[in-house]
């Protein structure tokens, strides 16, 4: 679980390449997960659950991209009908994450000083708690599903962000133009809707792609502690847990999810990071 | 490798197949070439590790019956032979048994196993020692009283003929009183004092489990192959939750022995020269109980059109590779004594009588190819334990129960329970669940009696997962438990089964198993007769 | 404004230590208090589960059976009594006895925790001797170098370490039989591990480093050196290094928190013992005292951690000795 | 100087000896038609074209110019340092007769610190912010083998010493930010000097710097040149370099429009843009006069409010520290602003002069004392009531870029500062005249001020401020960021405006010369106490107070007219 990560890196100093083909490659590969996600039969030539017992645990080939699993289910049509799900799932945890990210950091920047430091403690408890302890106990309480996955790692990654969001309104805050601002004589509520906010969230964009990838990185495992989308759906980490068992007979049931799993995180790192560095050059003399 | 057809047949023998024929059925088999090493440690890999040595799981009854010696023993023929008893008696009326201890026998704490002991620990047990013996015991158990100091009579409610046979399990294990009485829980937990063929040495929590050999050991029991101390000095139980690691560290030689071998790694190791041993467990087999209470299944018809829209031996053979039985009997399994092939065999794959079932029964076909009535669609909830009672083989021949189900019109809801829910009660109740899964390790067809039991408000039955509270069945095998002739035993056992079946309250789909694979340097390890546990009293090591 | 001069006086570190202890101390009490409440939150029913667990078998309890457990571990009270009972216990040092293994939970984490502290601290060790080789070799190289040794950092960072861990045991355990499939407690046992938790570590420290990295070597005093006939080399090891491992050494305290509890996944691919194990396995068992416990002594790590990290960083960095954080 | 003479041809590219400057009277550096390019994406981009200057003993040769002037890296690549892409080509480049065209990175080592040693600007970032300085000096030695760990450490004490550092065996233990500005630049220096290298390049080297320690900066490297130290001093500070040059280059864009003798280059300049950098000098001597060849307007507008308009009585404000403890920043400060009029504040860094500017601004609470704004309560009400009374009062920053969001063009920033009252028809006229008030484009107002030049953000920043029409401006060291030229157009902005606006300033700076040229008095602060005011001519021709004294001996005396 070492996936759930306290706060954001520092944006890249420099554009990471004058022609930046990570950037293009992940927009691509994101684009064909979007695809995959909206319209899975236009990418899959098999059902997700469509067993056929007759092909059970052949090796990729021409017929099966990535072979089939111990029900003769052809993994990449499964993997291709998990895409919704698993980038939902992401998606949805990064969403929960930064909601309540932006809730406490900004109640712990801008409240009176017993409420931010009843609020900075939380976060610290949180931050304290086992992230992995925090997943195991909602889980058990409400049953596993796509959504309980959703909670529990939103919650699990909320405090880092948390922070960090505290940090960004702190610095707007504390920054030239708020004072400008107040020299002009606006009102605490103008500068606060005008400046304070809009610049403090801005860089939420790219950490929110950035979020995404880790998100789905985490959620997959705990689905491959059993504790995520129930086994037959197609879900990406569901498939790695599932294709575990078989490892030493076929392990393309194991490599194929990883892979996919690994080139999502990537994609949507990179395009955090190239995100991260536009949206900070503005800032940059 | 699959079953031999013929196998089945002999239902009442426990079938303990090894893979290489000349191991085949016999423990006195498998003598291998080589020069037995004198002593040596067994590093042995299962898969779970239990809180306690004893207790109920049937992992703590395999640890239990290498460290405690119970009262009787089950041999290869299903007979019980002596161990700690050297003869046992039961009363006319059938309301009394009466053990004679061997003389001499020690715990390994040095006081005597005696009659008080064995009063001692029946006494233990039904009050919160061992749960799963309790309710084996349950309803039945009366008290238990010295006779002299190496006679023990157990007095019944009932008769229960084959009393006998279920104290073969490791859940009845005995263990010296004076430590019960005088040791702490934590100590009685994690070494308890018996005087069984090894003894706990240490526990590396997490890790492994090292048992040392007995060197006084005195009471083997009568099928066992040696007499005197076990061979080897040690055996390391080596906690080993995967499945692939456990494969992969007995083909790197880092154990010696794996328990619960994945099928799909059957044929890899049988080619690699492992000795690989199969006990297909008695009791209830792996299979799917109706909710006859409340839901769609309280229609007999909707059960059996669930049942016959199944291709279960298909999926099985599939997921199973050949090495997972399939097994059609609901209420007991193959191995079991007193089975009902013709319980077994009453459900074939046939979709269309499923439709035509479904169909008589009010249930509609709409346009997406799920069946409705009066609006409602057929959808029913399935949970399973899962990583608990069902493993991962298991999970995937469930998952093809949904898909099969599915094509006749069902809406399956394929629910896995983590451990935690499952246990705290979660899925128990009949307003939450339509099909139960389980299995129940027995040695005799007195399973159907733990699992049929009709609930009364004085006595509440919750293992009886199909909510059927029918009075027809229930007598059916209080009798059968309370027969004395065997055979017209088996036969209500057999009636009760199919019973069962024509009513489809369950359904069975594979037979649990208890697999080992053993490296070709460790010779006569063998699976105990009445739960498969391995036992490596005889067990011994080669150059 | 006036320049914010260090103070390092004994009263201002005084008054620091007060604040970071009770800080150190809300924030433990904070944590027992929200798993204990957690885990009372958890459906079905505390006694059925303990004797369910302790029988194998999922099925309702008789009242008569529920009295006896709930009697024995005092469930039937009040859960307010039952939590304040527990903290009295806890700052005495009792943490109670597990419902499963009937021992007292300090004993029980107490055995496992060696092997999972072992692991984390070789994971991070690994990580940092991977990572600041990389990123003293590959950051500001220009372009290429940087793309490349960027693209490896991300992609390290985005392993999950589940799918790397199977991957390793795969390759290096089964395949080349380079280490034991079965971990243990070993050195032997320990690489595969390690190296599982220590590349999407490295990759992750190695992100931050690298920013800070070329930050710093942008900065006059590197030209200074290098003026001094400093070396390139030299300049990275003896000067930017240690401006750029700032943020990671923030970073590794939180990752000393992360690793332990988040070394289950690997310590049962690898079949380590550990109280990542321990954890799930008493969250599946509503094994309440355990959980608590390992929540306490996580959370004490967490903490420690923090502290060992505004030590690591005032040693790296003097200038912020008495800084209030 | 030595004129550029190629009679002596030194084929001794072989010799790895320094060259006796004493028995071969050979320039130590000859530097012939440097040009050094950076590449792009539109190919080599040229960013030093042709400099060309011979350095002889005990010589200073200066490079004069502004950012972007290319002298910074000239002086880089004097040394091998220039960057990785970059292109150096020179028709010749020796140092003791020695071509470094060609010398491998390790020769290049031997030779830094060794042969020539580097002075950078601030001490505070040019030595290493993590370590002891005497560390820092130590390294110098180290690298070049020199002595052993203990012979080192009696160096170093020697060179602090020699640097005039008291108490050496003490600072060498300390990181710069624990020095004093003064001490730990005279330590940077140490560092470069640790192997008597003949030859210092000092790139800004008291840039940043508060004049008195400048003035112990200049000292230093005086003496070193007295020592026989060949120094290239790189500056855009024509004061700084009017001490020490013997011979100055004038530097624009990469190319050397003008070189010869100090005397001359100062005294009779040839280039017109040389002249417009010694005309752009701010002093007491120009004041009222422009600096930047725009005409001033007559003063025609009356004052925009009478009497005093910004009143100061007391002021007190104390910060903590972590000890808890509470250090007093500003201390009993009194002043009155008079309309129409220019009060400056003097004072180096650490003396309060910011944070009088926020006191009088009510952006800071105070700790005692009172503020009055065209005399009403100002610092006593509160900030709801403080609102409205805001649009009196304006402030222009230093770094005006940190001043406006980022997200904003020029257009919505002016809109923002308008007046609530403002017509919404009169809003984009009132803009555009403001722009034009203070010499901007109206194709500035879609721009956004990141893609401004220094000079034009802060003329948005001073329109910013003149948007709600106030009577008071603060400028809080609003001209210290520019560069010599556009700082003096924005001071001509400044008067120009006060003319014509009938305006009051409160300027604050920490450099006499503009303070000098634009105030009608001033105070002059240190450690948050003011310690003499008064009209400029008295504090800078009369200084009463030993403070005083200092700071305007301190101030490198440059009077173009007086060199020739």
């Amino acid at each position: 679980m070492t996936a759930l990560r306290p706060s954001v890196i520092d944006a890249p100093r420099v554009a990471l390449t004058k022609r930046p083909w990570s950037l293009y490659l992940s927009i691509g590969l994101l684009a064909f997960l979007a695809v995959a996600a909206v319209a899975p039969n236009l990418l899959a030539p098999y059902g997700p659950t469509a067993i056929d017992y007759d092909s059970a645990l052949q090796p990729p080939s021409f017929l099966h991209l990535f072979g089939t699993d111990e029900s003769g289910r052809d993994l990449y049509s499964r993997v291709i009908h998990g895409t919704s799900q698993s980038l939902l799932i992401g998606i949805g945890a990064a969403f929960v994450s930064l909601v309540l990210a932006v809730i406490l950091g900004a109640l712990a920047a801008l409240s009176v000083k017993p409420v931010a430091i009843l609020v900075d403690r939380s976060v610290e408890i949180l931050f304290a708690f086992p992230a992995l302890l925090l997943a195991l106990l909602l889980i058990a309480i409400t049953g596993p599903s796509a959504w309980t996955q959703v909670f529990a790692v939103g919650l699990g990654t909320a405090p880092g962000y948390a922070r960090m969001v505290r940090g960004q309104i702190l610095a707007a805050k504390n920054s030239g133009y708020v004072e400008a601002a107040t020299a002009l004589g606006h009102s605490r509520g103008r500068i606060l809707h005008e400046h304070i906010l809009p610049n403090a969230l801005r860089p939420l964009v790219a950490v929110f792609a950035l979020s995404i990838g880790q998100s789905i990185v985490w959620a997959s495992g705990l689905s491959f502690l059993g504790l995520g989308v129930a086994p037959p759906s197609p879900e990406w980490g569901a498939l790695l847990d599932a294709g575990r068992a078989y490892v030493t007979q076929a392990s393309w049931l194991l490599l194929f999810p990883g892979l996919v799993i690994v080139a999502l995180a990537l994609s949507a790192t990179s395009i955090g990071r190239h995100l991260q560095f536009y949206l900070e050059k503005g800032r940059r003399t | 490798m699959s079953l031999p057809r013929s196998a089945r047949l002999v239902a009442p023998l426990a079938i303990v197949i090894a893979a290489s024929l000349a191991a085949c059925a016999s423990p006195a088999a498998g003598s291998g070439e080589g020069q037995r090493i004198d002593g040596g440690t067994i590093v042995y890999a299962p898969q779970q590790e239990p809180a306690c040595v004893f207790g109920g799981w049937i992992e703590q009854a395999y640890i239990s019956y290498n460290v405690l010696d119970s009262l009787v023993s089950l041999d290869e023929n299903s007979q019980v032979v002596p161990w700690l008893a050297e003869k046992w008696e039961e009363s006319d009326d059938g309301l009394s048994w009466t053990f004679t201890l061997k003389d001499g026998v020690g715990f390994t704490d040095g006081t005597p196993v005696n009659a008080e002991a064995v009063a001692y620990n029946f006494d233990y047990w039904v009050t919160g020692g061992n749960s799963t013996a309790r309710v084996w015991l349950f309803g039945y158990y009366e008290s238990a009283e010295v006779v002299d100091d190496l006679t023990v009579r157990i007095n019944l409610s009932a008769p229960y003929p084959r009393l006998a046979d279920n104290l073969t399990q490791g859940y009845f294990g005995i263990q010296s009183k004076d430590a019960l009485e005088t040791r702490s829980d934590e100590d009685n937990c994690s070494a308890p004092i018996g005087s069984g063929a090894f003894i706990v040495e240490e526990w590396n929590r997490g890790q492994n489990l090292v048992l040392v050999r007995n060197e006084n050991y005195t009471s083997w029991p009568a099928n066992a192959l040696h007499e005197g101390p076990a061979y080897v000095e040690k055996v390391d139980w080596r906690f080993v939750a995967d499945a692939t690691t456990r494969v992969a560290a007995l083909q790197s030689s880092e154990v010696d022995a794996i328990y619960d071998v994945p099928a799909v790694q059957w044929k890899t190791l049988d080619d690699g020269g492992y000795e690989l041993e199969r006990y297909v467990t008695a009791g209830r087999p792996q299979q799917l109980s109706f909710n006859t209470q409340i839901g769609p299944f309280t229609d007999e018809r909707v059960r059996q059109a669930f049942a016959y829209s199944l291709d279960r031996e298909q999926i099985v053979e599939t997921i199973g590779q050949g090495v997972i039985p399939f097994e059609g009997n609901g209420g007991v399994s193959q191995s079991t004594p007193g089975y009902s092939q013709a319980a077994a065999d009453r459900y074939t794959y046939d979709p269309e009588k499923a439709a035509e079932l479904l169909d008589e029964a009010g249930w509609q076909l709409n346009a997406d190819g799920v069946r409705e009535k009066d609006g409602e669609t057929l959808e029913v909830v399935l949970p399973y334990g899962a990583g608990s009672i069902v493993n991962a083989d298991g999970a995937a021949i469930l998952q093809g129960v949904k898909e099969q189900a599915e094509q006749v019109g069902f809406v399956v809801d394929l629910i896995p329970v983590p451990q935690a829910e499952l246990f705290a009660g979660a899925y128990s109740t009949a307003e939450e669940r339509d099909i139960a899964v389980g299995y129940w390790t027995a040695v005799t067809s007195g399973i159907l009696y733990i699992n049929w039991r009709p609930s009364t408000p004085e006595s509440p039955n919750y293992s009886n997962q199909a909510f059927y509270d029918d009075e027809e069945l229930g007598q059916l095998i209080l009798d059968a438990n309370s027969a004395a002739d065997l055979d017209t035993q088996n036969e209500l056992y057999q009636q009760a089964q199919e019973y069962i079946a024509d009513h489809a309250l369950a359904i069975g789909v594979y037979a649990r198993l208890s697999t080992l694979a053993v490296a070709p340097n460790l010779h006569d390890v063998w699976q105990e007769h009445a739960q498969g546990g391995p036992t490596f009293y005889d067990a011994y090591l080669t150059e | 404004m006036t320049p914010t001069s260090p103070s390092s006086t004994p009263r201002a570190i005084a008054l620091q230590v007060l604040h970071k202890l009770g800080t150190a101390l809300s924030v433990l009490i904070g944590a027992v208090t929200v798993a204990f409440f957690a885990q009372t939150a958890l459906p079905g029913n505390r006694a059925t589960a303990i004797l369910n667990i302790r029988a194998g078998q999922a099925v309702q309890r008789t009242p008569e059976e529920l009295a006896q457990i709930n009697q024995q571990y005092g469930l039937e009270r009040p859960l307010v009594v039952q939590y304040l009972d527990y903290l009295v216990g806890a700052l005495r040092g009792d943490f109670g006895h597990s419902y499963q293994q009937y021992r007292p939970v300090a004993e029980i984490i107490g055995e496992q925790l060696g092997a999972t502290v072992v692991l984390a601290l070789t994971a991070i060790v690994i990580a940092w001797i991977l990572m600041v080789v990389w990123v003293t070799l590959t950051a500001g190289r220009g372009p290429r170098v940087g793309a490349i040794g960027s693209l490896v950092d991300v992609t390290a960072a985005a392993l999950p370490a589940y799918w790397l861990g199977i991957i390793l045991l795969l390759v290096f355990a089964l395949g080349l039989r380079l280490f034991p499939v079965i971990g243990g407690t070993g050195p032997a046992g320990l690489v595969l591990p390690a190296l599982t938790l220590a590349i999407p570590l490295a990759g992750f420290l190695a992100q931050a480093t690298r920013t800070e990295f070329e930050r710093a070597l942008d900065q006059p005093f590197v030209i200074s050196a290098r003026m001094r006939g400093q070396g390139d080399l030299g300049v990275r090891l003896g000067h930017v290094l240690r401006h750029a491992i700032l943020p990671a050494i923030t970073l590794t305290g939180w990752a000393l928190g992360a690793t332990l509890s988040g070394a289950v996944v690997v310590e049962s691919i690898f079949s380590r013992p550990g109280i990542g194990q321990v954890l799930v396995t008493a969250v599946n068992s509503q094994d309440l005292p355990i959980v608590v416990g390992i929540v306490v002594l996580i959370s004490a790590f967490y903490v420690l951690a923090n502290l060992l990290v505004d030590i690591a960083y005032t040693i790296v960095d003097p200038r912020l000795k008495g800084a209030a954080s | 100087m030595t004129v550029m003479e190629t009679s002596t041809t030194l084929d001794e590219l072989d010799v790895l000896d320094i060259v006796d400057a004493e028995s071969r009277p050979a320039p130590r550096l000859r530097v012939e038609n440097l040009r050094v390019a950076f590449p792009n994406r539109a190919g080599p981009h040229q960013v030093v074209g042709g400099v060309s200057f011979d350095l002889a003993r005990g010589e200073c040769v200066a490079i004069v110019g502004e950012s972007g002037s290319g002298k910074s890296v000239t002086a880089r690549s004097l040394v091998g340092l220039t960057g990785r892409d970059a292109v150096v080509e020179a028709d010749r480049l020796e140092l003791h007769g020695r071509d470094t065209r060609t010398l491998s990175p390790r020769q290049w080592r031997h030779l830094r610190g060794k042969e020539v040693g580097f002075i950078l600007q601030d001490a505070l970032v040019s030595l290493d912010p993590l370590r002891a300085v005497g560390v820092e000096i130590s390294e110098a030695l180290r690298l070049h083998g020199w002595g052993n760990r203990a012979s080192r450490a009696t160096r170093v004490l020697e060179l602090l010493t020699r640097v005039g550092v008291p108490l050496p065996g003490l600072r060498a233990r300390q990181r710069p930010d624990q020095l004093s500005g003064g001490l730990r630049q005279r330590a940077l220096i140490a560092s470069a000097i640790a192997l008597d290298p003949d030859v210092v390049i000092a790139d800004e080297p008291t840039t940043a710097l508060d004049v008195t320690v400048q003035a112990q900066v200049l000292d230093q490297l005086e003496a070193m040149k007295e020592r026989g130290a060949s120094v290239i001093l790189i500056s855009h500070d024509l004061a700084v370099v009017a001490r020490l040059a013997d011979h100055i280059l004038v530097m624009r864009d990469g190319e050397v429009l003008e070189q010869g003798p100090a005397a001359q280059v100062l005294g009779a300049p040839r280039h017109e843009y040389t002249r417009t950098l010694i005309a752009a000098v701010p002093s007491d001597r120009t004041r009222g006069t422009s600096l930047s060849g725009v005409a001033l307007p007559e003063q025609i507008a009356a004052p925009a409010a009478r009497g005093t308009v910004l009143e100061a009585r007391g002021l007190v404000k104390r910060f903590l520290t972590p000890d808890g403890l509470s250090t007093v920043a500003v201390d009993d400060v009194s002043f009155d602003l008079v309309a129409g009029e220019t009060l400056g504040i003097v004072g180096e860094s650490g003396s309060g002069k910011s944070t009088t500017a926020r006191l009088a601004l009510a952006l800071s609470e105070l700790d005692g004392g009172e503020v009055r704004l065209l005399g009403q309560p100002w610092s006593a009400i509160p900030e709801r009531k403080r609102r409205r009374l805001r649009r009196r009062i304006s402030v222009v920053y230093q770094d005006p870029l940190s001043s406006f969001d980022p997200r904003w063009t020029v257009e919505r920033i002016l809109l923002d500062a308008l007046p609530a009252d403002t017509a919404r028809a009169a809003r984009l006229p009132r803009v555009r005249e403001l722009l034009a008030q203070v010499g901007l484009g109206e194709e500035a107002l879609s721009r956004f001020p990141l893609t401004l030049s220094g000079g034009q953000r802060q003329r948005v920043a001073i329109a910013r401020a003149l948007a709600p029409r106030p009577a008071v401006i603060v400028l809080d060291e609003a001209v210290s960021a520019l560069d010599v030229t556009i700082q003096a157009q924005i001071l001509d902005l400044l008067v120009a405006l006060q003319r014509s606006e009938g305006l009051s300033y409160l300027f604050i700076s920490h450099d006499l010369g503009v303070i000098s040229h634009l105030s009608d008095r001033v105070l002059v602060m240190k450690d948050g106490v003011v310690v003499e005011s008064g009209p400029p001519d008295d504090i800078f021709l009369r200084p009463r107070h030993p403070y005083t004294q200092e700071l305007v001996a301190s101030i490198p005396d440059f009077d173009p007219k007086g060199i020739s």
